[in-house]
């Protein structure tokens, strides 16, 4: 089981860590990179300043292998990696990670774009937008 | 005994992220008019999970102490 | 006018800077990037060492600047940045990065596929593939 | 006096990136017959560009030393 939650904000020197190991993969040509940052939402007269969140890890776990394999089956893919924050994650920090790669460029642009609203779909990740007030709501994809 | 795991807003209303309710055996049914009695859960959207699938609320199941239960408000992973 | 071009392959780093930067933008909740990495493709019994890029940097620029008037008029987007490198870039390493930014991720996908197909239709950037008996071949996009 | 720049393989056919030509005025069309008995470029495939934007190589066009012409071979960036 490939690890997916990561606690708080996903740093960018994460990401360039992530794609640094790419490099030694000489039969890729095309990387496709997703990245979900938390924007200050205007709710009523008060502004979201961060969303805490949590998951039913085991079945989110369960969730996310069968999205992985699904989308090793759609497309032709080299390689994929999702992660997504639990805990608390500030206006304009990032909290969801998706990152394809694969031979040819072709696919890359779908395939991310399948994998993102898999996730938002069928992964059980709540969100708590906490409002600068600090009074909060419960966060619902569109 | 069977155990029940609560998440976002259903586990503030429960004020517990997790119960054991002192059953050996239950329907899904049951559970739920029991869970709204305590809880007044019929005002939130949510899904069932047992066993970490997704069931209808309306599937006629009968629980047991090995399930494992949960209630998930609308997913917001993203 | 943005500065695209690098001298050398683009880093792992400078790509860190980039998302860095953009987390004091708290509109922005989508961020897509496309990047392109040399392959070690055969060439009949010989492979792909490395491409050495040049351009013709005086149209590329005009190029690209049309590119992205043109992407800002199609797509709904908070910022995007173009960068290709020229010089040699080894195997494993990369030569383009293309980064769009929006407020929702819906078109931030197809923004990035329309650049990235936009940059090498369009701009006059040349590839010599330098092979691993020292010999080359031009590359040419298919 | 005319200058044309050259790129990628048709730069190796020319052993250089750039050259002038003695004419203070040429049409397209005389200048690519210059250039094809010279190095023979007609075997390569490529696009004019004058002042920086592609141009018909049918096109019939008075070239003058105010212009930038480049020959420009098939593009390879990304």
């Amino acid at each position: 089981m490939k690890k997916v939650f990561i606690e708080g904000a996903i740093s960018s020197e994460f990401i360039a860590d992530s794609i640094a190991k790419h490099q030694s993969k000489h039969s890729i040509g095309a990387h496709n990179i997703f990245l979900g940052q938390v924007r200050a939402d205007q709710v009523e007269d008060q502004k979201v300043v961060a969303i805490e969140y949590t998951a039913y890890e085991e079945m989110a776990n369960e969730k996310l292998h069968e999205i992985r394999e699904s989308a090793f089956e759609k497309f032709d893919l080299t390689c994929l990696h999702i992660y997504h924050s639990l805990g608390t994650v500030k206006v304009g920090e990032i909290c969801i990670f998706v990152f394809v790669s694969s031979k040819r460029r072709k696919q890359v642009y779908e395939a991310t774009e399948y994998l993102v609203n898999q996730v938002k779909e069928h992964v059980p990740i709540f969100g708590k937008e906490i409002l600068d007030n600090a009074e909060h709501q419960w966060k619902v994809n569109s | 005994m069977i155990t029940v795991n609560y998440f976002g807003n259903i586990a503030e209303a429960a004020q517990s992220d997790s119960e054991t309710l002192e059953y050996n055996t239950l329907s899904l049914a049951e559970l739920l008019d029991l869970l709204d009695s305590k809880y007044a859960i019929g005002k939130f959207p949510f899904q069932v999970a047992v066993n970490r699938k997704i069931v209808s609320k309306q599937q006629i199941l009968s629980l047991s102490d090995s399930d494992e239960i949960a209630l998930l408000p609308p997913f917001a992973g993203g």
